[in-house]
């Protein structure tokens, strides 16, 4: 009961700040929301009893990914003061339609699809040395293409957004 | 316990919201943002699918953390891509960059 | 290895010749214009050795289709079974004429080009594997590699105008290109149509008309499928109204290539219409060969009186085209044996005919830079042999007796007589107003006195002479003594499907 | 060698024609001897060729020989010979006539550009001509017709410098060939019908009515149209007066003696065909009384000699049509037969006046060459008596006969039309004499230049003079006896019965009648180059006269519907394919698509927001299909 109650609070908080990151008219705000968004989606993994991917989430998303959105706009200084401006486009209040009308679907089918399997019950527990096997032994060669791809975007990041002469 | 319908709708409203982030919002590290809270969605959704659903076959998991992963790549490229956009037009709004027209 | 496979052989090496020539060419400096003359001329000498030996060796009175050589390719592999995709090889009565036709063409083609001094090595390149192309789908017994070599002929045109073009050359390439492919989008759809309609998983074409003639495809489907493939091989043999790429491709391309392209590449559309239109559908042939009878009647009597008031050579000669290809779709609109034998006939005949035209217009407009008529006058006292080679082939055209175009439109117009009188006798009439538009073509440019400006003219040189005479020689081969021409056809035409006697 | 080996003939001067052409121009003489030789081995070879036949005998009549040629299902075609009396008698004109010619020519020519090349084309036409008369089939026969129109064409052309003759060959072979169109329909008409090319066995099936009637009366009146355009006839004529272009022993030989009779002969093989065929036979008389009325009052108005015997011509195989239409080979054949003699020689004889008076042939610059042509005008004056029909000479009996039949199977009607036409004949054929040798020189400067023609030329004359006068007597039972022919021609050459001729001393008298009201009538007029009289006839009705100059307008009225009719539809036709076909339908669509592509190409605004949207709408709306599709 208790992490019923726990669920609803942080699946609340999930919704709030990710419309406090869509929403936000400070592009700084926007980013503290969404480090906020992430780690409550974190703590839906560990409603899922899956902590491994909680602390993957928590450690990428939360530490790297946000702190690079944060170093980006610094570079960029958009986050600090500037001119006062619409934050959204021309086309945001169809924009909204079209969302909203994905959200509605996107509910419509989660509820009235009847999912296979005793959903009553309680998610069952993953271990680590569980997705360890699978991920190296039947994922092994995505894992080396995925490693490869990073390598790649980190190049091409570093060369795409390097100074160059006369710039 | 929680039911599997309210990862699903769950994960739908965060996903909706990215998608409307990306409409709508000009900045284009907002969009980018956007473009975070609709792969956690779906992650979200993997993780639940599969923890619910396959718990022997572990393999929404590894699509979540191969997600994460991806992620990582994409953000770094996508910022790099909005440093330099930056440099060159001062601005950062996604709709007052039109070179892909014709 | 049975003499038969050995002859499989004799067609593989026919269509491999050109292509590892053009691979050699690659390797040929481009500044070494002789070597790669020669080479192409041992090339053309050597095919059409070949293809005289094809024509002969195909015996009149055996079975339909000879020298049959099967190589697998793709087979058991998803919806392909047994024989799914091979490259299957082999001649019959019409590809073995045509076979002919593309070698004497191809020669005199190259020895027309001798003088090209342009890129001569890339020029050849491409020209040999439009030749391998046309070889590739006369030969091939599959529908996948006749749709292959197909376009692989057509293809190159489009360089081959484009680059060495004169007037319009890029408006003239790129409309043959188009409406070409265009063309073949409806043949591809067609073959997809035929191919899982029959469900036996294989392109092969004799599997697939033993499988039309056990009723596999019913009347409705070939009606449905037959218009794709008789546009579609249509455009390219000038149906009309899909024909005006003609006279526009021909006025831009330069000599070699129009009269490989007049002479052997339309004929690639009417054989297309035999082999996958008539020979998969018949049933579908029979109900619209009406249509393409009128089509062709108009295309025929059109393109004459169209050809009277024009003033380009090459324009006269594309209108001709579209007026002989006429006569080729009446041939075989009449569904029957003589009728359409003359209409395999007048695709030899036309193709010789017409390579002739455009060699010798080549060779004038080479010398004057001009192709109007009444810029000349009085030329045949300066170029004769040049006047007496346009004047065989302009009475080939005339259909005069003793020469191809009288042996095979008369076939044409007996046949139509036989199902089609009114037709017939229109088609005649088209014959007689060609006529007209070749004496006055001779009248005003040949003839009469001697404007000045041309004294200097030079007659055709003896490389062109050499060619030139060739094709003579087939026009009065044809013309004069046609029983080895129609034994061969007859019964290859009597067999397909659908065809009375 | 014998009759069944007739196609010799043939071959000789193919042969010679192949090595002229190839080597001509090389040979010493440009090797006229060689076209001699030719002509004068056939000329012999005819008489072995004869020799045989009548060895042979009636029974083995008429001789077959022919191989097997191309076989297509059941359509199999034999080609081969065929000699039957008709057959004989055409062997006989060509092969003289080509000889004469060919002799001649060696004067005539002289000098003339291309001369290897004129000889090479005088064997070809020969050697066409003697296929078509031995043909046994109407395929070989059509094959032959368009060759001897090819060279027909080729040679008016020979002096191709000159823009009239370039338009006079084009005139001729594209008038031709429009009633050629006519012969190939109805040729493979009557292989429909009958499923034979082979002449007698085509004439079987249709005796024993193969065909229906009006079936085979439309079939015949087409191949009526191609001899018709052959030979000449109304409204086909206009191109033989033009074809006078050429150089005069051609048109002696093609287009006096042989080439132009073709359409006679095709009439005359196959009347038995022509007699089943109800009405058809009537429209052959028709077009040829209407041919021999109109062209010998044309006739009258022409003042170029060759002019006037090209529409002499004309108006004699308007008399050979006649006397086809009724139903008497013989009498066709036999017209035919001393018509070629008498009409070459006033052919020949014409140009030898060119050659002596240094080319000049208008009859009003002409006059008084008596004195200083003899031979050539004794020659011609022989020539134009036979022609206009004095007794004894062959025209009279060949037009006594035509008048017989005519007088005995068509009704007064006829008979009555057929005498003007003589009497024509008669008066221009004297008004030409006298114009061109008596009366007054008209023009003293070429007269006093004129020279009588060597030996070369007036031979010809000469043999042809001989037989001008004699040929006609061949008629007779006891001169065919004599040289061993089953009988006089109507004997020898007949559809039906041999028919034995006498002498009807009433008609001989109605005939020479007939001749001395149409010679006296120009003799009055024209005597003595006075032209006061003819002046004063045209002055008197000046539209007819016009209408007579102008050749009742038949060459304006054809000139007139080839520029505004079939020229006018091709401009149409062209500026159909370009505007409508090319650039409306084709480049139409090209633009079509090029517009559509500047049109659509605002859709990519280059801002990404606006794909994202597109995006994510596709997406919904491919979500929402699903469901509903899927409920």
């Amino acid at each position: 009961m208790t992490t019923e109650i726990l669920w609803w609070i942080f699946a609340a908080a999930i919704v709030g700040t990710s419309a406090g990151v869509v929403l936000s008219g400070t592009v700084i705000h926007s980013a503290i929301f969404l480090i906020l968004s992430l780690a409550g989606v974190g703590t839906m993994y560990l409603f899922l009893t899956i902590e491994f991917v909680a602390l993957v989430q928590f450690l990428i998303y939360g530490g790297a990914v946000t702190v690079l959105i944060l170093l980006a706009l610094m570079l960029t200084r958009m986050g600090i003061g500037g001119r006062p401006e619409p934050v959204t486009g021309v086309q945001a209040p169809f924009g909204a339609l079209v969302a909203g009308a994905l959200m509605a679907t996107l509910i419509g089918v989660a509820v009235s699809t009847a999912w296979p399997g005793d959903i009553g019950d309680s998610p069952a527990e993953v271990k680590i040395e569980q997705i360890g096997e699978i991920l190296f032994q039947d994922f092994g060669a995505p894992f080396i293409i995925l490693s490869a791809l990073l390598l790649v975007a980190f190049i091409g990041a570093i060369v795409i957004a390097r100074q160059e002469d006369g710039d | 316990m929680v039911p599997l319908e309210n990862y699903l709708v769950l994960s739908g409203i965060i996903f909706s919201l990215g998608v409307y982030g990306v409409l709508a919002r000009r900045n284009a590290v907002l969009v980018l943002m956007s473009i975070e809270l609709m792969l956690n969605a779906v992650s979200l959704n993997f993780v639940a699918f599969a923890a619910y659903l396959d718990p022997d076959l572990i393999t929404g998991v590894i699509v979540a953390i191969f997600v994460i992963a991806v992620a990582a790549a994409e953000v770094g490229l996508a910022l790099a891509i909005v440093i330099r956009l930056f440099r060159n037009r001062s601005t950062a709004n996604v709709d007052e960059a039109a070179t892909l027209r014709w | 290895m049975g003499f038969d496979e050995a002859q499989g052989y004799v067609l593989l090496t026919t269509l491999a010749l050109p292509l590892v020539v053009a691979a050699t060419l690659l390797f040929v400096p481009g500044s070494q214009k002789m070597a790669v003359r020669y080479l192409s001329a041992i090339n053309a000498s050597l095919l059409l050795g070949l293809s005289i030996y094809v024509f002969l060796a195909y015996q009149a009175g055996g079975d339909p289709i000879q020298m049959e050589l099967r190589w697998a390719w793709i087979e058991n592999v998803g919806f392909l079974q047994e024989n799914g995709i091979s490259l299957h090889l082999g001649v019959d009565g019409i590809s073995a004429l045509m076979t002919l036709l593309t070698g004497i063409v191809a020669f005199a083609g190259t020895l027309v080009a001798w003088k090209l001094e342009y890129r001569t090595k890339d020029f050849f390149i491409l020209m040999w594997i439009l030749i391998a192309g046309v070889y590739g789908t006369f030969f091939a017994l599959d529908l996948f590699f006749f749709f292959f070599f197909y376009e692989l002929a057509v293809v190159p045109l489009y360089l081959l105008i484009g680059i060495w073009g004169s007037t319009r050359k890029e408006y003239g390439a790129m409309k043959l290109t188009l409406m070409l492919v265009g063309g073949s989008v409806g043949i591809w759809i067609g073959i997809f149509a035929v191919v899982h309609e029959a469900g036996l998983g294989t392109f092969d074409l004799p599997t697939l008309w033993a499988a039309g003639e056990s009723g596999v495809f019913s009347p409705n489907f070939q009606k449905a499928i037959f218009p794709f493939f008789a546009i579609g091989c249509g455009v390219l043999a000038g149906l009309w109204p899909l024909h005006t790429w003609s006279p526009d491709g021909h006025m831009s391309a330069p000599t070699s290539v129009s009269m490989v392209h007049a002479g052997v590449l339309m004929k690639l559309g009417a054989f297309g219409i035999i082999r996958l239109g008539i020979q998969i559908l018949p049933d579908g042939a029979e109900f619209w060969m009406p249509a393409l009878l009128v089509l062709g009647t108009v295309g025929a009597l059109y393109g004459a009186i169209a050809a009277l008031t024009q003033r380009d050579f090459k324009l006269i000669s594309g209108y001709s085209s579209v007026s002989h290809m006429g006569f080729v779709l009446i041939g075989l609109a009449t569904l029957n044996e003589i009728g359409m034998t003359g209409a395999v006939l007048q695709m030899f005949s036309h193709g010789v005919m017409t390579a002739l035209v455009f060699l010798l217009i080549g060779a004038l407009y080479d010398q004057a830079h001009t192709r109007d008529l009444s810029d000349f006058g009085g030329i045949a006292k300066v170029m004769p042999l040049w006047v007496v080679a346009y004047v065989v082939a302009g009475l080939a055209n005339v259909g005069l007796p003793g020469l191809s175009g009288f042996t095979a439109e008369f076939h044409i117009f007996v046949g139509a007589f036989r199902t089609y009188p009114i037709f017939g006798g229109l088609a005649i009439l088209a014959a007689a107003i060609a006529a007209a538009y070749m004496l006055r073509m001779f009248g005003v440019v040949f003839f009469g006195p001697l404007k000045p400006r041309w004294r200097d003219l030079k007659d055709i040189s003896p490389i062109e002479a050499i060619a030139a005479s060739l094709l003579i020689v087939s026009m009065l081969a044809m013309g004069l003594w046609w029983a080895p021409f129609t034994d061969r056809l007859a019964p290859t035409i009597l067999n397909l499907p659908g065809v009375t006697s | 060698m014998g009759a069944e080996e007739a196609w010799i003939l043939a071959a000789v001067p193919a042969i010679t024609f192949l090595v002229l052409a190839a080597t001509g121009r090389y040979l010493p003489r440009q090797g006229d001897f060689i076209g001699i030789l030719a002509a004068g081995a056939i000329f012999v070879l005819f008489f072995v060729v004869l020799a045989d036949f009548l060895d042979l005998g009636e029974a083995a009549w008429p001789i077959v020989n022919n191989i097997a040629w191309t076989e297509i299902g059941e359509f199999e075609l034999r080609m081969g010979i065929l000699v039957d009396p008709i057959t004989i008698v055409m062997l006989a004109v060509i092969t003289t006539v080509a000889f004469m010619v060919n002799v001649f020519s060696v004067g005539y020519m002289k000098g003339e550009p291309r001369y290897w090349w004129y000889f090479a084309m005088l064997q070809l036409f020969v050697a066409s001509m003697l296929l078509l008369v031995v043909a046994d089939n109407l395929l070989l026969l059509y094959i032959s017709w368009e060759l001897v129109g090819l060279s027909s064409f080729v040679l008016i052309g020979h002096y191709w410098e000159r823009r009239s003759a370039v338009e006079a060959a084009k005139k001729a072979f594209i008038t031709t060939r429009v009633g050629d169109v006519g012969l190939l329909i109805g040729i493979i008409l009557l292989w429909e019908a009958t499923g034979t090319f082979n002449i007698l066995e085509i004439i079987e099936a249709v005796e024993a009515g193969a065909v229906g009637e009006v079936r085979l009366f439309v079939t015949m009146m087409f191949i009526f149209l191609g001899a018709m355009g052959k030979s000449a006839q109304v409204p086909f004529h206009v191109w033989l007066p033009d074809a006078m272009e050429g150089p005069t022993p051609v048109s002696a030989l093609i287009h006096a003696a042989t080439m132009v009779v073709a359409g006679v002969y095709l009439v005359a093989r196959l009347l038995p065909v022509f007699e089943v065929a109800e009405g058809a036979l009537l429209v052959v008389t028709f077009v040829g009384l209407i041919t021999a009325l109109f062209s010998g009052v044309v006739a009258f108005a022409q003042t170029d000699i060759k002019k006037v015997l090209a529409y002499s011509t004309i108006s004699q195989l308007g008399f050979m049509f006649v006397a086809l239409g009724t139903g008497l080979v013989g009498v066709g054949m036999f017209h035919l037969f001393t018509h070629a003699f008498f009409k070459a020689l006033l052919f020949l004889g014409a140009g030898s006046v060119i050659i002596g008076s240094h080319h000049h042939q208008e009859m009003g610059q002409l006059g008084g060459l008596w004195r200083k042509m003899p031979i050539t005008a004794m020659t011609f004056l022989i020539g134009s008596l036979a022609l206009a029909g004095l007794f004894p000479l062959a025209g009279f009996w060949s037009k006594d006969e035509i008048l017989h039949a005519v007088d005995s199977h068509r009704g007064a009607w006829a008979y009555v039309l057929i005498s003007v036409a003589a009497i024509m004949t008669a008066f221009y054929t004297t008004r030409l004499f006298i114009r061109t040798f008596l009366g007054q020189p008209q023009d003293a400067e070429i007269h006093s230049h004129t020279r009588e023609t060597g030996p070369i030329m007036t031979l010809p004359l000469v043999f042809l003079a001989i037989l001008s006068i004699i040929a006609g007597l061949v008629v007779f039972n006891g001169v065919g006896d004599a040289i061993g022919f089953p009988g006089g021609f109507p004997e020898f050459v007949f559809l039906h019965e041999p028919e034995r001729f006498h002498v009807d001393w009433g008609l001989v008298g109605f005939s020479s009648a007939l001749f001395v009201i149409g010679t006296f009538g120009a003799a009055w007029i024209y005597w003595r180059g006075r032209l006061d009289r003819a002046t004063a006839a045209a002055r008197w009705q000046p539209q007819l006269s016009e209408m007579v100059q102008r050749k009742f307008y038949f060459d304006d009225l054809y000139q007139f519907a080839i520029d505004r009719g079939v020229l006018g539809l091709s401009y149409l036709v062209s500026w159909f394919d370009r505007f409508a076909v090319n650039d409306t339908g084709v480049d139409g669509s090209a633009n079509m698509t090029r517009y559509a592509g500047f049109v659509l190409k605002h859709v990519q605004t280059g801002r990404v927001p606006n794909y994202a949207m597109a995006i994510a709408v596709g997406v919904v709306a491919l979500t929402l299909i699903t469901l509903a599709v899927r409920n």
